[in-house]
């Protein structure tokens, strides 16, 4: 697999907590286009990794590559962002003090210089992109309402809304179905599908019926590293898979 | 016992909860249900003293709570699993689990040994701060901490959330397993269908503020309750 | 009239009460007094004595204590003590010169010669023999030369540090009479160096001189220097005392290092003991406690109020009054800190903000009440005997108040961390601030806990308190003068982090201390804060920050 | 009522850092007022005190100030502590032509119309007081101050007054630290050091307030005795000592117009009203306040002089006027608006007094240009018709422009 | 803290900008209007009192969008103020000219008895007003840009920026405080004679720097209206509530804090300059960090977030002040103490806290009740049979 050719390229990343290895020696690649989901015990280091990318995390070693040239390593979270990465957190963080329908639009895909938001409005088609947005996440009703104000699972839709509406090239959506009702979940794993078409997006999570929906590669991590990797069925076939993971 | 009579709730002039009852009982699980922003955790919260009830009012072993605080009725043996397990980043795990001791008597000052055999990720960890764990780990620490108060009704609000499928079996075997010893009434809330109905003896479904469904297990009608949990 | 009362010079305290003041009275007469006693040899005095005061001619009185010297009259010694003292007054009435004697709010007159007591006085019935700072310099002089052979070697030995630091030539003789019925280890060496001082200043020959200086050197303090110094004057002493110079002033330097850190780390442990209370109400609750300095002053205002209760009913309980002034001020200021926390503090948790907002609006109030209460005035608070002077370590002069502050603090963090670290107080109190609702449901009694953490960062507030009374003023602005300089160590040490606090306090000192000689105290301080805000830039969360999610969530 | 009152404003702080100091002097003008009033008031109306708290905030010096002439109307006003409070007042006293007794010992330089001056400038205090010390044999100086403008001045006058002295620069060490400053350590360290070269050495002490406390503290705990290296200070006086064990700080010196320890049959007086007055035996008294006690018994008679307190009359009649002062003689305004005073040196005693050792033989009129700046020693002051300057350069033969606007 | 609608906050500062400009028009009619005795004639030192405080709300303005948008509590506002008092006192110091004590033509006085031998160089150009003028705007916004870029991008946030605020003032007051700096020291600078000619102590002269500050304070709530209400407001507040999350979705957090905290210490420099001509004094003490806290509370006691409380909270505080300091000398500490335990007490959202929510609660009961009918169109589709998720999944996903 060539650099060039990936969206996004781990080798070697390995983090570290006072001499804890959250990751260790990490490799990965993703191409462009592709949908991965990853799964694995709780505390395995998705999150962790997803943190390396996103540049909240550094690595201690190894490098990490978008785009095939752009290494993220040396850019902060930011730069990363506007590289066209996106994320949604496991914990639900949005802009509390903000309406649901302003959470959105400062999410929009757009400049980020304040010179440019001190003078633009939101276009039309910025309004009308809003409105479908919040049509998905179901939140129509709610768009004046104040996110603070919101339930758990309703801000969880929110952060997928405020990720619809940023349109990355890289979606990471850590745990998107969380406190969700099955049908909801099915719901989710249909909208993910539909994006993935265009995107390229990691998924994590631990509901398997879920992730058997998204129908994609799955990657196990295990301590730090690649545990496993296949369809669904052929890691879920894995006994160290059913050992550490699934359970019997 | 627990008893839930009509109890309103407000959030300033939102109404989340409308004379909402439920019954919990010793040895049996309650388990509620809803989709998103029905009302579930509100419940939970009246329940646990976190925010005041606007009307109605819940009586626990005849006697009812009126407006005592979380610690008291926690003291009168509640314990809750929050949404958004709630650990107290900057304690250590092993301080965590502490912080349930409050109030126990000095005999009980100490770890149940269940807590370590459901997770034992937590014994590992018992130096690291809670607020480095991963979120599952997280939740397993805030189902440990309840258990540290040893409660005769325990509140749980989607305890399976961002917990590994095999821990996910442990859990409700855990629950089984306290339901079994028939000491303590549990409350359950809880989106995973299949979960819930492997536990539930009593159920509630809830919609817009309201209980509008609600029976034992038996009773409990998959595709009626899929329906309303239905978006 | 002040009420306060002569004080013995071997006391630098003033001493209270009837009782106290017969024992200063005692310890003024007893050391010759064996054979003052004997009125006769006394009454040979009785003539000079008119000599004494001689309004404010200065000479005139000079040559009256010289004539009283020259009798060797052993009633000479506690008698012109007593004149340097300022407890020599003129009888108005009679033009009597007679001793004061305070007992509680009376004075009396007592015979200065035969102790026999003259009647009471009113506030302006004598007046005081006026003296200067050179008769002073006089009388100790001559004092030592009176007493260099007294009975107690203590006193011997004052008498001979006073003509190390007095040499002159004149001494020479007496010294050597002396030493050679000196039979007390100690006392001899310092005789022997004010010996060697005085041969300095007199004209003994040039190999004595010689000997003279290498004893002086040996002494290698800044008296030592100073004589040094003087002797490079003479030609034959020159090329050796330059050398010896050279010597000393190396030593000197070292120790001058070593004071620097000594001065910052008692700098350090005062900042520390003002911080400390701060680093729980604001470092672990997150209260912006702007009326923690009012909880210092409410220490020392305490202290303040022991010690006037003491003075009035129990003054021979004054060496303890810090001691008994801790656990009250920290009660004072702890049961404040609780009514606060109760009426304001609890309904702002969730909005540290506003917590600044009400704490100045409290400290304003607090430093009022103090201005109605005590006015607006210092008060003074007495350092206890023990607290008093300093003490030599090699070349480090250490004060006693300074040396019990450092201690103190020391103690009283050791206590705090564990308190934090090891109790189940301390992790409530942890787990309340981190998060208050969870710690509820957790079966903590959350408003128990918020009250007696804030109580008890004011309490500790309080005993700081305590220990600054002892080196600044006790006035209503007492903690205005604290506050900024608590929060900039907190601050730098890192929120949350008692140990961060420490080491921040510690070495904020020390880099003081450092800077001072160089940059001056004005320019010193303003490089403090630069530095302070620089670091901060390098280190967003303190010297020791909380790392990982943990810190961020 | 209003008519039948006359107001006196009292502009001195009740709050802040200086509230320390002049807390004291808002009492005593309510005394010396209670007094006058008890003996008939004066032009046949009582006199009422108009109190504010200006906080030690100077800008609200200048608010204050501006209320007490414009919405009060009092007919003098007696305040001010700080150089910068009257600095700050002083154009607001010359715009609306109001009058102010400053009672404070200050750095000179400045002579307003509106504005007598009670305290001592630098030639009734500092420079006296060195010339006693070397008088007994000082020869090494250090000239310690909290660093603003009046130690600032004091000092460079002291310093050019040591020099012409024939005092070699090495002989001097110069040291100034913040208002407040509390950790005297090093630099006591440093004076003794700086002592112990064998030349007999004292510290001219202009540190300010709060600092004192502290500093006094430090040099008794590290064994400096006045027998070594005496400190004269020039802002130390009962009030201050009286948050101190004095014991250990026996024979240091203090330069000042008046000591609470001077003899006089008018000083028992006016310390037994205060006590009665203040209602605790334990208070002192100190300079300021005589300084108050001069100054309003000056502005008493010329009041009656003039008949009127119409500010313009009372001006100009205050020059010349002569009242007793505390220390036994009389004290008279001079046409540069400073007073005649005589000046004493004492030694601190073991009970918080002042032991005086030295007095001039005579007053010293207060020189409001000091002799010793290059600039301002061809200045000269006289608010006399027809010069009415008070910034006349002698060497130009004109008045500068304070002066002229000042009108 | 919530956040009020922006439409709020703009109609309740348009309407203050109203007040304002009336009043202030009207308050200088009856001072020149009328004559001193006259029951109808405001007396000029009433003028410059309210100038004094509407100078204070402009600072407290300042205050508010930094601290109530941007989430920075400055407790070194102060220092911003002060330096563009410095920079006006500089102006008004040289246009006293040779009228000073010693007649000297380029020294002002200090110098001159404290034996400078030239005007330091930072001195030069403060002649002319325009320089002057600059100055106000540019020494606060430099020291603040430079300040504020260091610590923005260092990440500096929460009590750690506050206090490193706290300890800039200080050091500046310190600083300021030295005679060698050459700004009068303690003393600071006084006596000023003349502005643009005009003799600062006029009825019209006082009137006019009043009616300036009234204007400035105007100009500064539009333009703090039109910085709130643009997207970059609503980006600010993002960022003040969750710094973290604005930079994951591509926020320059630091760009933000940069640019309000830059535009705020001018805004606070342009205060100080009106401040300082109107009580006619400019030292040290202005840079006291006790000053700077003050400031804070005054925009805390009005309402935090809410612009016009800061102005509210400012004249309020400091009209208490000045009534209580005369009328209980010894008891305003007291009166003051308790008003600001009351109103946090009571108010959690200051003064204005009652006005706003008021309205608030209008607003969030029509909300409510929108969104119960939308919800229950929902359902009613729902059970209808048609499925509105579908068609919005379909949309949401293939839109871009
Ligand atoms: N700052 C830290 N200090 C110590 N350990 C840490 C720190 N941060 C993370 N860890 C540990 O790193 C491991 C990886 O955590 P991570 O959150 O990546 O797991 P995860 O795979 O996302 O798990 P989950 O499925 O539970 O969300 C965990 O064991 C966690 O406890
Ligand atoms: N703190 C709050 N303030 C105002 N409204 C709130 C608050 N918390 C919840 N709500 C509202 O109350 C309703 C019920 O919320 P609740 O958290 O009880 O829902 P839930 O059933 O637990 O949902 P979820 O499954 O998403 O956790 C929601 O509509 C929500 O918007
Ligand atoms: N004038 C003084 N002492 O400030
Ligand atoms: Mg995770
Ligand atoms: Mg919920």
């Amino acid at each position: 697999m060539s650099l060039t050719s990936s969206l996004l390229y781990l080798d070697g990343v390995t983090v570290s907590f006072d001499g804890f290895k959250a990751l260790n020696n990490l490799s990965m690649v993703l191409q462009e286009g592709e949908m991965r989901a990853i799964i694995g015990p709780n505390g395995a280091g998705k999150t962790t990794m997803m943190d390396c990318i996103t540049g909240k995390t550094r690595p201690d070693t190894g490098t990490i590559y978008f785009d095939g040239t752009v290494d993220l390593t040396r850019l902060d979270e930011a730069a990363i962002a506007n590289e066209g990465i996106g994320r949604k957190f496991q914990k639900p963080t949005v802009f509390e003090n903000h309406t649901v329908r302003t959470n959105i639009a400062l999410a929009l895909k757009e400049s980020r210089s304040p010179f440019h938001l001190l003078v633009s409005r939101l276009s039309r088609e910025q309004n009308t992109r809003i409105d479908e947005v919040l049509d998905t996440i179901r939140l129509s009703h709610l768009q004046k309402e104040t996110a603070a104000n919101l339930s758990h699972g309703q801000k969880q839709w929110l952060e997928i809304g405020m990720l619809l509406a940023q349109d990355p090239r890289l979606l990471l959506v850590d745990e998107p179905v969380a406190g969700m009702t099955d049908s909801e979940t099915a719901e989710t794993a249909r909208l993910l599908v539909e994006i993935a078409k265009t995107h390229t997006v990691i998924v994590v999570e631990h509901d398997m019926a879920f992730v058997r929906d998204l129908d994609v590669k799955v990657t196990v991590l295990h301590e730090g590293s690649v545990l496993s990797e296949g369809t669904l069925d052929h890691v879920s076939a894995d006994t160290r898979v059913i050992d550490v993971y699934l359970g019997r | 016992m627990l008893e839930v009579r009509n109890v309103d709730l407000h959030y300033g002039a939102a109404h989340a909860l409308r004379s909402v009852s439920l019954t919990c009982r010793p040895g049996e699980v309650t388990c509620l249900m809803g989709r998103n922003g029905v009302g579930k955790t509100s419940l939970l919260r009246a329940v646990m003293g976190q925010h005041p009830i606007s009307g109605g009012e819940i009586v626990w072993d005849g006697k009812a709570f009126g407006a005592s605080p979380p610690y008291e009725r926690a003291r009168r043996g509640l314990a809750m699993v929050p949404q958004g397990r709630e650990i107290f980043p900057l304690l250590t795990v092993g301080e965590n689990l502490q912080t349930g001791f409050a109030g126990l008597p000095p005999a009980q000052r100490r770890i149940p040994d269940d807590v370590f055999e459901l997770f034992p990720v937590l014994s590992s960890m018992m130096n690291r701060r809670g607020g480095d764990l991963s979120g599952g780990q997280q939740q397993q620490l805030a189902i440990g901490r309840a258990m540290v108060r040893r409660p005769k009704l325990l509140l749980l609000d989607e305890p399976t959330e961002g917990i590994q499928p095999s821990i996910i079996i442990q859990i409700g075997n855990a629950i089984d397993y306290l339901r079994q010893r028939g000491d303590m009434a549990i409350l359950l809330v809880e989106q995973y269908f299949e979960f819930a109905r492997d536990l539930a003896d009593t159920f509630a479904v809830m919609e817009r503020g309201e209980i509008v469904m609600s029976g034992t297990r038996a009773e409990m009608d998959e595709d009626k309750i899929r329906a309303n949990m239905t978006v | 009239m002040l009420q306060r009362l002569p004080t013995s010079r071997f006391r630098s305290i003033p001493v209270f009460g009837a009782l106290f003041c017969l024992v200063a009275l005692l310890m003024l007469l007893a050391p010759d007094g064996a054979r003052a006693q004997d009125g006769q040899d006394a009454e040979e005095l009785r003539p000079l004595l008119s000599g004494l005061d001689n309004g404010r001619d200065f000479a005139a009185t000079e040559a009256g204590i010289r004539a009283i010297a020259a009798t060797g009259n052993p009633a000479a010694a506690p008698l012109l003590r007593a004149l340097r003292n300022g407890d020599l007054e003129i009888r108005k009435s009679d033009n009597r010169v007679v001793l004061v004697v305070e007992e509680g709010r009376d004075d009396f007159a007592v015979d200065p010669l035969t102790g026999e007591r003259l009647g009471e006085l009113g506030r302006r019935d004598t007046n005081r023999i006026s003296i200067n700072n050179n008769i002073r310099n006089l009388i100790d002089e001559v004092v030592a030369g009176l007493t260099l052979r007294a009975e107690d070697p203590a006193i011997r030995r004052t008498a001979a540090l006073e003509m190390l630091a007095a040499a002159s030539g004149d001494n020479v003789e007496p010294l050597r009479a002396a030493l050679a019925e000196e039979d007390d280890a100690g006392v001899r060496t310092t005789m022997q160096r004010a010996l060697a001082a005085s041969i300095l200043q007199s004209d003994a020959p040039t190999e004595e001189k010689l000997e003279a200086l290498e004893t002086v050197a040996a002494v290698g303090d800044r008296q030592a220097l100073q004589l040094l110094n003087r002797a490079t004057a003479d030609a034959e002493l020159a090329e050796r005392s330059a050398e010896l110079i050279r010597g000393v002033e190396r030593k000197l330097q070292m120790w001058e290092f070593a004071q620097n850190i000594w001065f910052g780390l008692s700098l350090g442990s005062v900042l520390l003991l003002a911080a400390i209370g701060l680093a729980i109400t604001f470092g672990v609750m997150g209260v912006i406690n702007m009326a923690h300095g009012e909880m210092v002053m409410l220490g020392a205002y305490t202290t303040f109020v022991v010690q006037e209760v003491i003075r009035q009913n129990f003054p021979e309980l004054f060496g303890a009054s810090l001691a008994i002034a801790l656990p009250l001020a920290f009660c004072v200021a702890g049961l404040v800190g609780i009514l606060i926390e109760r009426t304001v503090i609890r309904f702002l948790y969730g909005r540290p903000l506003e917590t600044l907002l009400a704490t100045w609006g409290i400290s304003l109030i607090l430093q009022q009440t103090v201005r109605v209460i005590f006015g607006a005035t210092n008060r003074e608070v007495g350092n206890p005997d023990w607290m008093s002077g300093a003490f030599q370590l090699g070349g480090l002069s250490i004060t006693y108040s300074r040396m019990a502050i450092v201690i103190f603090a020391l103690i009283v963090f050791g206590l705090l961390v564990l308190l934090l670290q090891r109790t189940a107080f301390g992790l409530q109190i942890r787990a309340v601030t981190q998060n208050r609702k969870m710690a509820s449901t957790m079966g903590i009694r959350t408003p128990w806990t918020d009250a007696l953490t804030f109580g008890l960062g004011s309490g500790v507030a309080g005993i700081a308190g305590v220990a600054l009374s002892q080196i600044d003023n006790v006035s209503p602005n007492l903690g205005q003068s604290y506050i900024i300089d608590s929060f900039l160590v907190v601050v730098f040490g890192g929120v949350g982090n008692l140990w961060g606090t420490f080491v921040g306090a510690l070495s904020l000192g020390v880099l003081n201390k450092f800077l001072e000689p160089y940059a001056g105290a004005v320019l010193g301080k303003i490089l403090v804060l630069v530095l302070i805000i620089l670091f901060i830039q390098r280190r967003p969360r303190g010297l020791f920050p909380q790392k990982g999610r943990a810190a961020e969530g | 009522q209003d008519d039948d009152t006359i107001k006196v404003g009292i502009l001195h702080s009740l709050s802040g850092t200086m509230a320390i100091s002049e807390t004291t002097l808002k009492d005593v003008m309510l005394m010396l007022i209670e007094e006058q009033n008890a003996k008939g008031g004066l032009l046949g109306k009582q006199l009422e005190a108009v109190v504010v708290d200006p906080a030690s905030d100077w800008p609200l010096f200048a608010e204050k100030a501006r209320q007490l002439l414009s919405q009060d109307e009092v007919a003098a006003v007696f305040g001010s502590w700080t150089s910068v409070s009257r600095k700050s007042v002083l154009p607001v006293f010359e715009e609306l032509n109001g009058i102010l007794f400053y009672p404070v010992q200050y750095e000179g330089e400045e002579s307003s119309r509106n504005i007598f001056y009670t305290g001592a400038a630098p030639n009734q205090q500092a420079i006296p007081a060195v010339d006693y010390l070397m008088d007994q044999g000082v020869e090494r100086w250090v000239l310690a101050g909290t660093d603003y403008v009046y130690p600032r001045t004091t000092n460079k006058i002291l310093e050019q007054y040591l020099k012409d002295s024939g005092v070699a620069d090495e002989d001097i060490m110069i040291n100034y630290t913040p208002f407040g400053h509390s950790d005297w350590q090093s630099i006591v360290s440093e004076i003794k050091t700086f002592g112990s070269t064998g030349k007999k050495t004292a510290v001219v002490s202009t540190i300010n307030g709060d600092a004192n406390v502290p500093f006094y503290k430090e040099l008794a705990n590290q064994g400096i005795e006045a027998t070594d290296i005496p400190v004269v200070a020039f802002s130390v006086g009962e009030e201050e000592l009286a948050g101190i064990d004095t014991a250990p700080l026996v024979g240091h010196l203090a330069a000042w117009n008046y000591f609470m320890s001077v003899d006089t049959p008018e000083n028992d007086a006016f310390i037994e009203n205060w006590l009665d007055f203040i209602g605790d035996d334990n208070r002192v008294t100190n300079d300021p306040m005589e300084a108050h006690y001069i100054g309003f018994n000056m502005w008493v008679e010329a009041v009656k002089k003039a008949g009127t307190t119409d500010p313009d009359a009372v001006i100009d009649a205050m020059i010349g006027v002569a009242v007793p002062n505390l220390s036994g003689g009389y004290s008279a305004m001079m046409p540069n608006h400073h007073i005649t005073k005589p000046v004493l040196i004492g030694e601190i005693l073991d009970d918080g007094q002042f032991g005086i050792v030295w007095e001039t033989p005579g007053l010293v009129p207060g020189d409001a240009w000091s002799d010793y700046l290059p600039d301002s020693k061809p200045l000269i002051s006289d608010w006399r018709a027809p010069m009415s300057c008070g910034n006349f350069n002698t060497e130009t033969g004109q008045c500068g422009g304070q002066g002229a606007s000042g009108q | 803290m919530t956040t009020i609608s922006p439409i709020l906050l703009t109609r309740f500062a348009l309407g203050a900008i109203a007040i304002l400009l009336v009043g202030s028009l009207v308050v200088i009619y009856l001072n020149l209007a009328f004559d001193p005795g006259d029951p109808w004639h405001v007396p000029t030192y009433v003028v410059s009192l309210l100038g004094k405080y509407l100078a204070f709300a402009l600072l407290a303005l300042s205050i508010d969008l930094v601290w109530g948008f941007g989430g920075v509590l400055t407790l070194g506002h102060g220092a911003f103020f002060a330096l563009g008092g410095y920079a006006m006192g500089m102006y008004l110091m040289r246009q006293i000219g040779d009228r000073g004590v010693y007649g000297n033509p380029l020294l002002p006085d200090f110098m001159v008895f404290l034996n400078w031998d030239g005007l330091p160089w930072y001195w030069h150009g403060f002649d002319m007003f325009w320089f002057a003028a600059l100055m106000v705007v540019l020494v606060p916004g430099l020291l603040a840009f430079v300040f504020g870029w260091l610590a923005f991008r260092s990440r500096v946030t929460g009590v750690y920026l506050s206090i490193i605020t706290q300890a800039m003032t200080f050091a500046l007051m310190l600083a300021f405080f030295r005679n060698e700096m050459g700004f009068g020291g303690n003393n600071g600078l006084t006596d000023f004679k003349d502005i643009l000619g005009f003799s600062i102590q006029a009825r019209e002269t006082r009137a006019a720097l009043f009616f300036a500050t009234a204007l400035a304070l105007c100009l500064g709530l539009l333009l703090a209206i039109w910085l709130v209400r643009s997207r970059f407001g609503q980006a600010l507040v993002a960022v003040r509530d969750a710094e973290a999350r604005a930079r994951f979705i591509g926020y320059r957090v630091e760009h933000y804090k940069l640019i309000i905290w830059t535009v705020s210490a001018a805004m606070a420099g342009v205060a100080g300059a009106l401040y300082v001509p109107q009580v006619g004094i400019i030292n040290p003490g202005e840079f006291a960090p006790a000053n700077s806290i003050e400031a804070v509370i005054w925009v805390a006691v009005g309402g935090r977030g809410t612009l016009v409380g800061s102005i509210v909270g400012a004249v309020l505080v400091n009209f208490g002040k000045t009534y209580f300091t005369g009328a209980f000398p010894e008891l305003w500490l007291f009166v003051l103490g308790a008003l600001f335990v009351v109103v946090t007490v009571l108010l959690p959202r200051g003064i204005m806290g009652p006005f706003f929510g008021l309205i608030d609660r209008r607003r969030q009961r029509k909300l409510i009740a929108e969104q119960q009918e939308s919800a229950a169109r929902a359902s009613a589709e729902r059970e209808a049979g048609v499925d509105p998720d579908d068609t919005a999944m379909a949309r949401g996903g293939a839109a871009e």
